[in-house]
């Protein structure tokens, strides 16, 4: 038997996979195990009704997806009342992803839904604070940390932390976020991008600009997971791109403690189940008795591997101390 | 209601309940056919893999269309199902190269497998007591109604499909609605017999003539209009099959929303799993 | 006749396609025609002999290229004796990209090559300011516009500057290298990402981190160009995954008036070529007569497109006036 | 110098100049044969378009292999070529199956096109005066020697090729090198007669008998140190054929560098265009 249990953010996950927000929900109870996931991730939700964005939401690029779905949402309260019960069926623990739009507003949110039935809460502050030039919590190591702060202060449930990859420094962000008081970060939330109709001139979606996620982000993320995972010393859970349990190896390796799989379940629906028999074969086939023996191993010695087969010497470490081009 | 329900599928005009789709899977098909049915249309049949589940007419797959060579289509293609035949374990599409996917899909051969999931969403529902049905669709929209035709027939209801296309030679499907018992009526832009108040005018006759107790639209915003105005104005039920850009096909993204009235408000729907076929009154089209 | 032609950054050039900086040299000269470049831009020299990173320096991933080559370098002194005066053969002009760790090294620098034969100078200022803890000088607007400002004082060559998508807000950059007086901005380099070999654990660069590129990117480095090009007045060349015509029509359509192709010169050699080409067959296609038609012509119009072929009635635009999820 | 020089590419050991090679062209070929040679290796064998520059020995091609099903290859493979037939217009590839280029390489089928760029780099050069030669090549490195048998035969040299392998079912190309002239010696790990220590008395024999007086080894470090010590002994000519990941393949990009010792430093050369055959003594293997 392989071990696939982990700890993360104030709980205990019997496998380290489960679904990012917005690309989950109870739809899909038919079509996987539900049983299966490390966790539940709910779709983002907001205090109040809203409709979401204009259409077209989402467009195609090379081997990813932009999205512009905004946050439609019935409100808080239809959540609490109708959604939140209905998650008790099943075994994994139930994470539920807020925002808001003002400080005070997101600390009434996370009061409202920390409620029977709810593990931990997901904070998704790459949204915009009204309250400081709509400028999202997440793009600032300060705004970052107050907001925590104040979320902390709002609820004894863990918190999660998603970051944005729109940060210019990711790292500092996740630190800001621990010293606020997040019990884990999920790095991170979709890429800001865009793409046009050359025949029409006009942008793929309706909301010009949109936000970028699968195989096409991975490397990024990735990276930048490995470098919160370096900052912080609390758990960082990967997100972004991971469609195999390859993928999700390497998040593992750079130090990830679990990972969410998203758009990678729009092409293959069975995505997430498959990530999780993915790994355990893989540790199967590899000899590992836990992942969390795989957590943070990344092999960082120097030996330039040679492409005839044998160790080419190490060249002068002095002349390597270079940026990258 | 005292009316004898044939099939849960079958219900009163007065609250059209919709049934409840079948759990949808991911499989692998393999292809039996593939042909060219006239410039633009093309016609795949599939052979199914032992007890997969199979659709209703109005139901979708979403098909994950082969990449290679340029053509690197990244999220599924929804498509109605245009023949089911259960007891062969069989399905069919029909379908115009529009795109990446399409086209991507065009280059299947015999033997080859195509990976489907479905089926998925809310298929059409006939009314009670046997009453006599008429479609009304324009281009990819024959394909979504194919189904509707036989299903209705095997319900006891009289068909009449009213086929609108941009010339005569394009007009699908005549020959397999009639096989299936339809009367069949084309009306085609080449001949001047396609502008609404013609189309209207069939359709008031039908109403007048009594065989027009329920409408069934798809494939034209324009013909949609026009159906919702004559099923208003004769208080007829009607349901619409709309389509919209998909990405997860099963509810849980939101992308594929329309706006609809309900209660004197405008709402969003999914068309992939609120529909794709909805009440025609409520649609805003 | 078509005309391609576009003024560029104190530039007139032919048509608004050229190489982007590392991607290009005289090696090619036998396998595409010179003739037909907008420009060319030279890989970015430094001011001393460099050695460059260690292997692997170069790693695909899904549609895309992760590089560390670094920037190994001959030294200014060799490049402007040897290869400069190479490039008279052929009409278009040269641009060439410098780096430095130091402002003044970099100012020295831009005197250096500030002679006969070079048309430009792009300043490739994504590379580590040792005077500021390491911090690219792209990173932040204020070092943006110090070290521009301390280049335009050196030399009366047109300057461009080549941002870094690695920056948490591109537009106040580009706003920034405009104040110091750049002519041009190029948009952009490589954005930070990184692999791992999941059979060997270890980082697939050897130097851990890369830059991407190649159409993996070009969704983002798209939103960066339009951002940018609102944000300044001064032109923004676009680049960032670009291979085909259609992939540059969206970046000219976004407001850029020249374009750089990287990475799809490695996968198809003739790839600057082909995308000149392809430009003057769009517009012949679609009627256009000057390329600069194109320019800045994208259609925000909002009309919801209809999958049914007809004009949705719009939707509540105050209900759409939220961020993308 | 006074010999007598066959050919631009036969050079006089003391100062081997490379040709300058052909320019390179992106073509497409048509695949003529393909099939497996052993467990590990298969011979892909392409009709080239009318007019295409041909490859010398030791020169490489740029691939861009299919993708599709799964198998996404971004950047070129390189491969060298292992039979060059300008007089009937062909080129043969030999190789194994490693990761997903040349996995996706596997699975095209005669008829098929396959876009090359090439031919890239420099290729062997022969040493002056007819001069006997020895090849020794281990793995994928007989596939870069294939073509240097019939070349260094045609120029009159004597040729011995000294072939390692895992195990005998595993030495290729021994029938068609003896066909080209060459006597082939295997040595393989199974037989324990691959270990350095042995393969340097054969090679010591081929010197004190005077049939080694140029050295050419490619695809081991191990045996390429041991023919860089024997050729520094006994002051000979010698070539090393060198692998490194390639994403330009034209020198532009300095991914593909490898160190070389230079005038006592150690200095950087990139494999596609100062390579992929070097001088032997400069190599640091
Ligand atoms: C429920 C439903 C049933 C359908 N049934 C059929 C059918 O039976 N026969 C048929 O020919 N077509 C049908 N369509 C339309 C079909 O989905 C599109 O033609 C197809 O997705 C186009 O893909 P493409 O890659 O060729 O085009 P592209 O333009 O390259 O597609 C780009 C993106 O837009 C989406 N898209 C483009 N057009 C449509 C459209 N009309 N509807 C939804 N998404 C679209 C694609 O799915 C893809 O995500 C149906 C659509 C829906 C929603
Ligand atoms: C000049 C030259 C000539 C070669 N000739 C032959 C030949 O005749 N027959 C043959 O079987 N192989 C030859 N090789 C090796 C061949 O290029 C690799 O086996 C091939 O690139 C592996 O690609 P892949 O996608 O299957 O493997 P993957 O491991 O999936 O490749 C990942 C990346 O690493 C690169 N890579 C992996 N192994 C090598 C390698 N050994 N050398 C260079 N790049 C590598 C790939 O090109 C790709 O960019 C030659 C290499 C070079 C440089
Ligand atoms: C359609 C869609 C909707 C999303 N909605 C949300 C959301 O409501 N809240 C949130 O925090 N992230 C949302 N995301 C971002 C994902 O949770 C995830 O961070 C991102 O997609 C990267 O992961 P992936 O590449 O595996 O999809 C959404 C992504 C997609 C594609
Ligand atoms: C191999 C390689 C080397 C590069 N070297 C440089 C460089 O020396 N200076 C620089 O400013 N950008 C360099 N770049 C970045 C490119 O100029 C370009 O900004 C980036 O690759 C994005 O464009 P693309 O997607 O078209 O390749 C390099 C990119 C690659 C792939
Ligand atoms: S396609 Fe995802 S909700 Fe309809
Ligand atoms: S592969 Fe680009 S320099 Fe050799």
């Amino acid at each position: 038997m392989i071990d696939l249990s982990v700890s993360c953010g104030g709980l205990a996950l019997a496998n380290p996979v489960m679904p990012a927000s917005g690309t989950f929900g109870l739809e899909q109870a038919g079509i996987f195990d539900f049983e299966r996931l490390g966790a539940f991730v709910t779709k983002t939700i907001t205090p109040d009704k809203r409709m979401g964005n204009p259409t077209p939401r989402v467009s195609e690029v090379p081997n990813g997806m932009l999205n512009s779905i905004g946050i439609p949402s019935k409100g808080a309260a239809a959540f609490v009342r109708d959604v939140i019960p209905r998650f008790s069926q099943w075994r994994p623990p139930l994470v539920v992803s807020i925002s808001a739009n003002t400080p005070d507003a997101f600390a009434d949110l996370a009061r409202t839904v920390s409620v029977e039935g709810v593990a931990a809460i997901e904070i998704n502050i790459s949204c915009p604070n009204l309250e400081d030039d709509g400028k999202a919590f997440a793009m600032r190591p300060e705004s970052t940390r107050e907001i925590v702060r104040r979320l902390r202060d709002a609820t004894a449930l863990p918190l999660w932390a998603k970051l944005t990859p729109n940060a210019g420094d990711v790292a500092a962000v996740a630190q800001a976020a621990q010293d606020g008081g997040a019990d884990a970060l999920v790095v991170a939330n979709t890429i800001l991008a865009m793409s046009v109709d050359v025949t029409t001139r006009r942008p793929s979606l309706g909301n010009v600009m949109g936000g970028l996620s699968g195989p096409a982000v991975k490397p990024i993320i990735l990276r930048m997971a490995y470098q919160c995972a370096r900052a912080a010393t609390i758990p960082v859970i990967g997100c972004g791109g991971i469609s195999t349990a390859r993928d999700a190896l390497e998040f593992l390796i750079v130090g990830c403690r679990a990972v969410q799989v998203g758009t990678a379940s729009f092409v293959h629906p069975s995505a997430l189940v498959d990530v999780v028999d993915g790994l355990e074969a893989h540790c199967r086939e590899t000899g590992i008795a836990r992942i969390e023996d795989v957590i943070g191993s990344l092999d960082l010695t120097q030996a330039e591997h040679d492409m005839m087969g044998g160790a080419a010497p190490a060249s002068d470490p002095a002349a390597y101390a270079e940026a990258h081009a | 209601m005292m009316m004898p329900m044939l099939d849960h599928d079958v219900v009163p005009p007065a609250a059209p309940a919709h049934p409840a789709p079948g759990r949808p899977v991911e499989l692998e098909a393999v292809v039996r056919e593939h042909v060219a049915v006239n410039d633009e249309y093309r016609y795949l049949s599939l052979d199914l893999p032992e007890g997969a589940p199979h659709a209703k007419p109005g139901q979708f797959y979403h098909l994950l269309c082969p990449t290679g060579d340029g053509l690197e289509p990244f999220f599924r293609r929804p498509m109605s199902v245009y023949r089911v035949e259960p007891e062969k374990n069989r399905l069919g599409f029909l379908y115009k190269v529009t795109g990446t996917g399409t086209a991507a899909m065009a280059r299947l051969w015999p033997g080859d497998t195509f990976n489907l999931f479905g089926p998925l969403g809310i298929g059409f529902t006939l009314p009670a007591d046997r009453a006599p049905i008429v479609l009304l669709g324009r281009g990819v929209g024959l394909a979504t109604m194919g189904p509707l035709v036989p299903f209705a027939r095997e319900n006891g209801h009289r068909v009449t499909a009213i086929l609108s296309a941009r010339a005569p030679d394009l007009v699908m499907s005549v020959d397999e609605m009639r096989a299936a018992g339809a009367d069949v009526i084309t009306v085609t832009d080449a001949e001047g017999t396609s502008a609404v108040p013609h189309v209207e005018g069939i359709l008031e006759d039908l109403v007048a003539k009594g065989a027009c107790a329920a409408l069934y639209v798809c494939g034209s915003s324009r013909l949609t209009r026009l159906a919702q105005a004559v099923a208003a104005r004769h208080d007829l039920f009607g349901e619409v099959a709309l389509e919209q850009q998909m990405a997860c096909g099963v509810g849980v993204c939101f992308c594929c929303v329309r706006p609809f009235r309900e209660n004197g408000e405008t709402v969003h729907r999914r068309v992939c799993c609120e529909g794709p076929v909805f009440p025609l009154a409520e649609a805003l089209a």
